[in-house]
């Protein structure tokens, strides 16, 4: 299980590989890659603030709780801060498990979580001025399917 | 009377004009804390004008605004979070 | 929209890289992975059959019924036949949309119908003989699911 | 009487013998071209046993057993499909 919170860019597809590689045992990997969109040509860049110390337990909390549900042999959670551009990868996770199944609930866990869990706050910088993004009650309400 | 860091991100740091600050408080639990800070200035008032807009945190962990601050040493307070 | 059929194995890694790279517009990006599990040693090999001709255009089918069902930008599979040893990647699946429900609801529904809907057939070479599996009721189920 | 190519996949296909063959039929559906094949040969026979186990597409299309074989030129058979 790995955790990482940081300004730099990943390499999604490094880091999948090494990720489905030291899978042992797991018959199932499921991945999920969030990107920042450009909303029609209207985002400039997205500024991603966080908690630092915070987030990084917050996100081990959310692990191990996706850890105690399903019987994953391995999950991954990459997420990044600071100024991202559109097409810049925000953050990563990744599950592996026996089965399908597993893996795919337990990612989809995790994303309903970090989404709103783990203390991150998005501001968009567009041509016209910079909003922070506002939390969306579907997103709460999803964290009710768990 | 004791001291207490208060934390605030996103527009609740962008309201209240900085990000951190150290605080005397009596105050024994968070609302407590909150209504001393809103008292203070206009600007910690627009911050905490709407309490169900924010979020609170004691020593990193989520909790509610009844909460006791007991033994705590570090209070963030930020909107709902929007990460993923 | 992308099926391969192939005996060849494929390069995870670099499938999901491009795949996200060419996924202009999206926001999401869920992949699935499905590996040869040993079963704790027992397994030599896997042999899939398929049948030529009618693989393509069922996957293409499924692909299709994914795609008017969420808004999808983009998605990909890719399937093996032929002989397979313990730990090697049996096939992926990636779905792109501009929200993360729409990628992963899609990349399940893509596994349930691949499973029961698309004609491979697996064989397991153990040290004691080789046995068909046999589809599973569960999978079967999962079709109801969607 | 038609012409049809019949193809076998996976266990019927090791029942049977032989991965497809080409039948002369006067049957007007699935499952009368089951019944003429079970009545050929025990191995035959054997493949065809529990029609409950069995799949078949026609024409590269799944289908039912009560499906007619009108103007079909392949018929395959073969147990529920494990992919993925």
């Amino acid at each position: 299980m790995r955790v990482a919170v940081q300004a730099e860019p990943f390499d999604y597809g490094a880091e999948s590989a090494a990720f489905a590689a030291a899978a042992e045992g797991a018959g199932a990997v499921v991945t999920f890659l969030g990107v920042v969109r450009d909303n029609g040509g209207a985002l400039r860049a997205m500024e991603i603030e966080h908690y630092p110390g915070m987030t990084e337990k917050a996100i081990a909390g959310i692990v191990e709780e996706a850890a105690g549900r399903w019987p994953l042999t391995d999950a991954l959670v990459i997420h990044r801060h600071g100024r991202l551009a559109p097409g810049e990868a925000i953050m990563m996770v990744a599950t592996a498990s026996r089965h399908r199944a597993a893996a795919f609930a337990a990612a989809d866990f995790l994303m309903d979580y970090l989404k709103s869990r783990a203390p991150f706050w998005k501001k968009e910088i567009g041509s016209d001025g910079a909003e922070w993004v506002a939390a969306k009650d579907e997103d709460e309400a999803a964290l009710g399917r768990w | 009377m004791t001291e207490i860091d208060v934390l605030y991100f996103a527009w609740v740091r962008e309201r209240i004009g900085l990000p951190r600050e150290r605080v005397t408080t009596g105050a024994a639990t968070v609302a407590g804390l909150v209504a001393e800070l809103a008292a203070r200035e206009e600007r910690y008032a627009a911050a905490f004008a709407d309490i169900s807009a924010l979020r609170v945190a004691l020593d990193q962990d989520l909790a509610d605004f009844d909460a006791a601050l007991d033994g705590v040493r570090e209070v963030a307070f930020f909107p709902p979070m929007t990460g993923g």
